[in-house]
């Protein structure tokens, strides 16, 4: 499939509570500038995101997902992000296994604080994720065919 | 069918000048259940609230979606606002289109784009949003606090003076803690006992404290506002209740044993006080050293007792009690350096002491009544050599953490030997002078111009010969090697956690650190709380600290204590777990995950064809769940579900974005 | 063996505590054999012991939760590990088991060429000689394989297979690591899966279901025996195992009857790769 | 079983003759079976390992893989310390890193998987086996007869390597000696290092090192020093009139442990030729046999 | 700079330098510490300090006076194996020619001799030793004693099969510098 010209990845990123997303918010608040194409949920802590929704997002059309949560030790449930770091170092390397390229699912801690390090990895996933192109891995045909109309 | 109404707000010109709002309004009336969608200059103002509710009565509404700002700062406002309405307050989604969106792009058309996008994904969740409804649970008012030591004793008067009933429990038969086995402190040099002694006898006199020495926790249930608490109140062998302290069984008794208040330096008789200003002034009898309890032989101090207190068949008591809130003061003890330190005679030298034995030699009540003399032969030394951090800053041997309160002590006993033995020589080897406190580098440098001697770099060994005990050691500064001949050696050594606080924590459902220390729930921000709710801690049990750092936190504590039983009861967020029993399987993975123990496997009755057997679930106690969802992702079956944040939302967010 | 076992079977009926034991039967075709549910001392001439018995015993248990006498089972090496694996996940209760472990000697299954653990890991009584046993250096072969290819490789590789798939769920059935009440696969108002038949779906399928049992798959590899279009369904659970090796030490599952899955513990000194 | 590998080191042969004849006697009396490796060769202590690492770690094992191939179920024992040291760290290295393994084997031109431990006479005969098999033996306790033993750094470090639980205190020793019924005396000193290591090229440099030693033996009531290592014994030793003359270290005589044993156990003075001792030994020697005949006719 | 030392250091010695925090301990403990140009507290120094610094460190007499008695490591809080940071730095001096004149003397007569017959042969190596560094009457006393004993034997002693150690020795030196 040739890359449309103007196309804009779809980045999915889930973002926890208490630290991922107060920085995206205090990016905003600061005004920093990042690509448009990246869409943030928010969940109370990074051990609700199921390592399921990120299959899923793959499947339903996105061509990148992220998976943020406050740094080991800084959990606001105190041990919630180990559970999470054990659960995607494994869902990321089984991915891999299927045939994910592995820029396109990116785990990061990023604190209330790092709103700079917010702006500089979502930068960062979005112009990898523009220069390989759209996901057609474990795409269901019907977005396939839609898009190719 | 749902009727869901979108809000678009253009925040002035935050959101609009960059977000064709309008546009979103006007998108926004295509999403599947959407009846309504309109625009305001300020959604969060009065107005613009009175719009809100005024729509969703005309229009029906069932839930809503505004495109505002952060969540994190109007959901609140946006929920208080519907409680007035027909529209639960959880029936309510807000998109993100200022923070994450407006503000941080800058091509009107994507940003548009955006905020269409996000609007889509929070009316797919709102579609599934369930009323949720807050339950509130009563609060009893009454504290608990474990540990009798400093911290324990200002937290328990602090929050005894603002009224609420507090139990102190002790593990010892007297309060005081560490605190009063010190001679003076530093660095104002107060006598330790004049300052402490004082709080003592307020903590026995206050009506509203209960005291209860020679006694544990033994088991913790429940959650904030309404812990169960069982406490073992050890045998003490004597009935409190008529003893005067007369003290006559405590001369009497034909029974020594090595004195724990005095680290070792003297006896004690099997039955007695603590020590002579203990809290309370009553004795208790040491059921493994005294000879009636072991062989049945002697119960002299039975037979000299004008009130016939003692009672040899006294036993152990349990009694549970119910709090409102715990603080743990357990505070700490000193390193077991003897098997660490082989390299210091490990123990075999009697004249290596620590500098807790040193402040018992030291103080005016200790064995030798203040004189600082050689446990060996009780002379005076005329040369001491000061060791700093003896098991601290050693992560082979001992502990990696700084004890902190060693540097400031050291100097304090290097003042008091030069200060008592004329013409005495004080050598301090030293790694650092760590002395951040108010007056702390000043009393350092009082000491050195005393004439203590500092000597950088750490201690190799330490030997006998002829009589002295020699400390080898490097003078870094001139990195040659010196050799001190030192009559008395003094190691200043590591703080470590009190025994039995990995049990107690347990219990609590608190966490501690790899040494053991309690973990506070925020190290910045929530320095006195822990993760679980109605917990508290203040000194050392945290971590290693002085004095007025533990007097402070235990006041901070306390003022936590306070804030929370001066309410008659608390709400609970309604976004908790919830388990779907009839798929639960019972594997119990969620248990182990949830941070707050709030997940038990119970058996509940199920009817299985002719009969009715036991079926084990997974139960969520709502007073301590947290909403965290750890537990989610752990039930394969997805039966566990966090309300607000359920599987499907998220899949309907994730589905929704990518249409 | 055969009569070893038939007496283990006998003796297990003469106490009375035994409702019925699981064991094979003959079938009709020499190279084949069934379940047979032995239900008294007769029914015992019925059992048979060659190197075609290959279906699981375990998990038929799993019907059958809370029963009057205790089950009889008669376990080889991995079907031991499934019983296990079922009672560390709180499925079975190991008082209502009544385990007759047979060493085994290798069956007509390419998986018992890996196989790490001939002699049951638990059982009441144990017929033959136990053997030692040594981890395959074979175990992740197939993993191994598929991580030399390129990413692309890698997806057009599984395309194939889950082009194949027809979601019949014979895996999940079969595997003792599957032991929820309700699948999520099942589940219809979560939407965990779509009920479509594509490549995707399959996909998801299979990476859930991997994920899912991963961390305590006993390696059994009942799924690729019962998998009617032969889809390499193991490579998939070994990829998470091989993982687990490598992060956090070695790991076999279904050793012991209180086991911890890796997924539900944590180390503070685990790996960081998320930075 | 007592059946071990033997590697006797270059010292064996020469200077350390009395400890040799001490150790075969005792192994003789308690049916201890040493079997000398064909061929051994020198472990290259002190030069290889300080000019090549791949030469220090080669030469030990050589000797060690001959030992694996004739003796392959023997574990092997060696009396020095420094060979001690240089074998334990080579097969402790092929042991725990492939690579070097590979290295080594292509160097010594031979297989080696150090799959035997090697020990020292200390261990050895520090097992409950060999000390019920010693105490029997002993005929002629030494009494009264104050002892300071002495075992060096490498007999006890690196910790890594010769895994010996207490560096700082071992007793080992001491449990072999009071066997004899000589008193072993505490001091501060059984670890410390004697410079044995640069006898040679640092002779000023070490000399001291041996002085406090013997100074802390002495203050501490100690008649003689007993070592598990020829070339301690020798460092230790040799020079004493020199020190004598320099610091004013007492003189003070220098067994190996298993002399001790032996004289115990009723050996001959000619037969474990203890007249070769630098400073003499013969009178303490004869006071602690005459103490002992003493206390036992009372 | 700093950085390909220690990387160095960290990979070849597998000590990190930066776990020293300079207590001193280790030169307290340190029987030859006062003999010593720069001491094991210094040595570590040297290493975290980088290219300059270490290479002062190789050309020290320090690291030839080290006797391998791993008291420093022994007691080390951070359990840093300076025997290994030591070990190392010798053979970078090797390596670049600067060896302390009477270690060099000694070793290599040692290495001789054990080329030659398999065996040292203390009598042999202490009187040439003796005779090249000019310390021609070091140990002289002791002499006399030693042949009346017959602590040492007058001809030199030849292992089985010399050949096999030279060998060794040989192919040793291939492996060129302890880079693995």
């Amino acid at each position: 499939m040739s890359v449309k010209e103007n196309w804009e990845p779809k980045i999915l990123a889930f973002c926890c509570n208490w630290c991922t997303y107060t920085g995206a918010d205090l990016a905003g608040l600061n005004r920093m500038k990042y690509p448009e194409n990246v869409h943030v949920i928010r969940v109370p802590c990074s051990s609700r995101v199921n390592p399921q929704f990120i299959i899923r997002a793959f499947q339903k059309g996105c061509d990148g997902v992220m998976v943020c949560g406050c740094h080991p030790g800084d959990c606001h449930y105190a041990t919630g992000n180990y559970y999470t770091r054990r659960r995607f170092m494994l869902m990321k390397r089984l991915l891999e296994h299927n045939g994910i390229d592995p820029n396109r699912f990116v785990c990061r801690w990023i604190s209330g604080a790092e709103a700079a390090k917010f702006r500089d990895v979502v930068t960062q996933v979005s112009n990898q994720i523009k220069a390989m192109g759209p996901n057609e891995k474990f795409r269901e045909p019907y977005y396939l065919e839609k898009e190719a109309e | 069918m749902s009727r869901v109404g979108v809000f678009v707000c253009h925040c002035g010109t935050n959101i609009a000048q960059t977000v064709d709002v309008e546009r979103v309004a006007e998108a926004a009336k295509s999403f599947p259940g959407v009846v309504y969608s309109s625009t305001y200059k300020y959604m969060c103002s009065e107005p613009g609230q009175a719009m809100i509710k005024e729509t969703i009565e005309k229009e029906n509404l069932d839930r809503i979606v505004i495109c505002s700002c952060t969540p994190r700062m109007h959901e609140v406002t946006f929920r208080k606002m519907l409680k007035g309405t027909k529209i639960n307050p959880y029936q309510l989604e807000i998109a993100n289109i200022r923070e994450q969106c407006s503000w941080v792009h800058t091509d009107k058309e994507k940003a548009t784009e955006k905020a269409i996008n996000l609007a889509r994904m929070s009316v797919a969740k709102v579609l599934l949003n369930e009323p949720l409804h807050t339950s509130s649970i009563p609060i009893t008012k009454r504290a608990l606090v474990i540990g009798g030591g400093i911290a324990g004793i200002q937290a328990a008067l602090d929050i005894a003076d603002a009224g609420h009933e507090v139990v102190l429990v002790e593990k010892e038969s007297s309060i005081g803690g560490k605190m009063a086995m010190l001679d003076k402190t530093f660095p104002t040099l107060d006598c330790s006992a004049c300052i402490s002694t004082p709080k003592m006898v307020d903590v026995s006199q206050h009506p509203n404290i209960t005291l209860m020495t020679s006694s544990e926790i033994e088991s913790v249930g429940g959650y904030v506002g309404n812990f169960d608490v069982t406490i073992r109140q050890k045998a003490k062998y004597v009935n409190h209740d008529i003893c005067t302290g007369c003290g006559l069984c405590e001369t009497k008794c034909p029974t020594k044993v090595i004195s724990e208040f005095n680290q070792g330096l003297a006896k004690r008789p099997a039955i007695g006080k603590m020590y002579a200003q203990a809290v309370p002034a009553k004795p208790v009898i040491d059921p493994n050293a005294c000879r009636k309890l072991i062989d049945g032989k002697c119960g002299l101090c039975a037979k000299l007792c004008p009130l016939g207190c003692i009672n040899f068949e006294d036993e152990d008591k349990l009694v549970t009690e119910k709090f409102g809130a715990i603080v743990v003061a357990t505070g700490y003890q000193l390193i077991e350096w003897g098997e660490l330190y082989p390299e210091y005679g490990g123990g075999k030298y009697k004249d290596v002491i620590t500098g807790l034995q040193f402040e018992r030699l030291v103080n005016a009540s200790g064995p030798s009544e203040g004189h600082i003399l050689r446990p060996s032969d009780n002379t005076e030394p005329k040369t001491i050599v000061i060791i700093k951090c003896v098991g601290s800053r050693d992560p082979k041997k001992g502990k990696s953490y700084c004890s902190r309160a060693c540097c400031m002590y050291g100097a304090k006993h290097a003042h008091q030997i030069l200060d008592k033995i004329p013409g005495a020589k004080v050598v301090t080897f030293y790694i650092d002078v760590r002395t951040p406190g108010k007056n702390y580098e000043e009393f350092y440098d009082n000491t050195r111009h005393d004439g203590a001697i500092y000597v950088r770099g750490r201690v190799s060994k330490i030997y006998e010969e002829d009589g002295k005990l020699i400390c080898l050691g490097e003078d870094s500064l001139l990195a040659r090697k010196v050799a001190v001949k030192a009559d008395m050696v003094v190691l200043e050594t590591a703080m470590v956690p009190a025994v039995g606080i990995r049990e107690l924590a347990g219990m609590l459902g608190i966490a501690v650190d790899n040494h053991g220390w309690v973990t506070e729930a925020h190290p910045k921000l929530r320095p006195v709380e822990t993760q679980t709710g109605g917990v508290f801690l203040c000194g050392v049990c945290q971590g290693p600290k002085d004095i007025p750092d533990t007097v402070a936190q235990a006041g901070a504590a306390a003022s936590k204590v306070i804030g929370l039983l001066n309410k008659d009861s608390m709400e609970t967020s309604p976004m908790i777990s919830k388990v779907d029993e009839s798929k639960c399987a019972g594997c119990g993975f969620c248990v182990k995950m949830c941070p707050y123990k709030a997940i038990t496997l119970e058996d509940i009755d199920v009817r299985q064809g002719p009969k009715t057997v036991k079926k084990t679930v997974a139960k969520i106690n709502g007073g301590l769940c947290q909403g965290c969802g750890a537990c989610n992702v752990a039930c394969r079956t997805g039966c566990i579900e966090l309300l607000g944040f359920k599987n499907n939302q998220i899949l309907e967010e994730v589905d929704s974005l990518c249409l | 063996m055969i009569n070893e076992i038939k007496n283990a079977c006998l003796k297990a009926f003469e106490s009375g505590e035994v409702g019925y034991i699981i064991g094979w039967q003959a079938t009709r075709f020499a190279d084949k054999t069934t379940p047979l549910f032995m239900r008294s001392a007769e029914d015992v001439e019925k059992l048979v012991w060659n190197k075609y018995c290959v279906n699981s015993t375990a998990k038929y248990a799993l019907e059958d939760k809370y029963p009057e006498k205790k089950i009889g089972i008669i376990l080889r090496g991995c079907d031991s590990r499934a019983v296990a694996r079922m009672i560390s996940d709180k499925q079975l209760k190991r008082e209502n088991l009544y385990l007759i472990g047979v060493v085994c000697d290798g069956k007509e299954d390419p998986i018992c060429a890996t196989c790490s653990h001939k002699t049951p890991v638990i059982y009441d009584v144990l017929i033959g000689q136990p053997t030692t046993e040594e981890i395959s250096p074979e175990r992740f072969a197939e993993v191994e394989k598929i991580a030399a290819m390129t990413p692309d490789e890698r997806y057009n590789y599984w395309a194939v297979q889950y082009d194949k798939c027809i979601r019949c769920y014979a895996c999940r059935n079969v595997c003792p690591a599957c032991n929820c009440v309700e699948c999520y696969a099942d589940q219809y108002r979560t939407g965990w899966q779509g009920k479509a038949h594509n490549r995707a779906e399959n996909q998801v399928y299979g990476l859930t279901r991997a994920y899912h049992v991963g961390d305590r798959c006993i390696e059994c590899g009942q799924c690729e025996r019962v998998c009617p279009m032969n889809l390499p369904i193991m490579s998939q659970t070994r990829k998470m195992l091989k993982d687990i090796n490598d992060l956090f030490g070695p790991t076999e599952c279904g050793l012991t009857i209180e086991e911890a899955p890796v997924l539900g513990e944590y180390d503070l000194n685990d790996r960081e790769e998320f930075m | 079983m007592m059946k071990y590998s033997f590697f006797p080191g270059c010292s064996m042969g020469s200077t350390a003759k009395c400890y040799r004849l001490s150790l075969e006697y005792v192994c003789r009396q308690i049916g201890m079976d040493l079997y000398e490796i064909d061929g051994w060769n020198c472990c290259g202590a002190t030069s290889a390992h300080v000019m090549n690492e791949v030469m220090g770690l080669a030469l030990p094992a050589l000797s060690l893989a001959k030992a694996e191939k004739n003796f392959p179920h023997l574990d092997i024992a060696t009396g020095c310390a420094a060979c001690y040291s240089r074998l334990k760290t080579a097969a402790h290295h092929c042991k725990n890193d492939a690579g070097v393994r590979y290295q080594v084997e292509k160097t010594i031109g031979m297989p080696y998987e150090a799959k035997r431990e090697v020990l020292n006479f200390m261990d050895i005969f520090g097992t409950e086996e060999a000390m019920t098999a010693m105490q029997e033996k002993i005929r002629r306790p030494l009494k009264g007869l104050k002892v300071a033993c002495y075992y060096g750094c490498l007999n006890v470090r690196p910790a890594a390597i010769t895994g010996a639980p207490d560096r700082e205190n071992p007793m080992t020793m001491e449990n072999i000696i009071s066997l004899s019924g000589a008193d072993c005396i505490d001091w501060s000193f059984k670890t410390e290092c004697c410079g044995g290591a640069h006898q040679n090229d640092a002779t000023t440099e070490t000399r001291p090192l041996v002085d406090v030693i013997i100074r802390n033996a002495v203050a501490n009531g100690a008649q003689c020093i007993v070592t598990a290592c020829p070339l301690c014994n020798m460092n230790l030793e040799m020079r004493q009139k020199e020190y004598e003359r320099i610091f004013g270290t007492p003189r003070i005589p220098v067994f190996a442990f298993t002399e001790l044993i032996a004289i115990a156990m009723g050996a001959h003075w000619n037969e474990i030729a203890l007249d070769a001792h630098y400073t003499d030994a013969s009178k303490i020697i004869a006071e602690a046999i005459r103490a002992g005949k003493e206390a036992d006719v009372k | 700079m700093s950085n390909r030392t220690m990387a160095s250091l960290m990979r070849r010695a597998k000590v990190d330098p930066m776990d020293c925090y300079q207590c001193g301990k280790c030169a307290a403990g340190c029987p030859m510490a006062n003999s010593m140009d720069l001491n094991s507290r210094q040595i570590m120094h040297c290493t975290q300090l980088g290219e300059a610094a270490y290479n002062k460190l190789i050309s020290s007499e320090a690291i030839w006076l080290c006797t391998g008695c791993n008291v420093c490591h022994e007691r080390c809080p951070h359990d840093v194996d300076i025997p290994s940071v030591i070990e190392q730095a010798r053979y970078d001096a090797i390596e670049k020619g600067k060896i302390r004149r009477k270690s060099k003397i000694f070793n290599d007569i040692f290495l001789t001799n054990l080329k030659l017959t398999g065996k040292s042969q203390e009598a042999f190596l202490a009187l040439i030793y003796n005779m090249v560094s000019l310390d021609i009457f070091q140990d002289m006393n002791s002499v006399p004693h030693m042949l009346r004993h017959k602590l040492v034997s007058v001809l030199p002693e030849f292992i089985k099969n010399p050949k096999e150690v030279s060998n060794t020795m040989e192919k040793s030196k291939e492996w060129g510098k302890a880079e693995k």
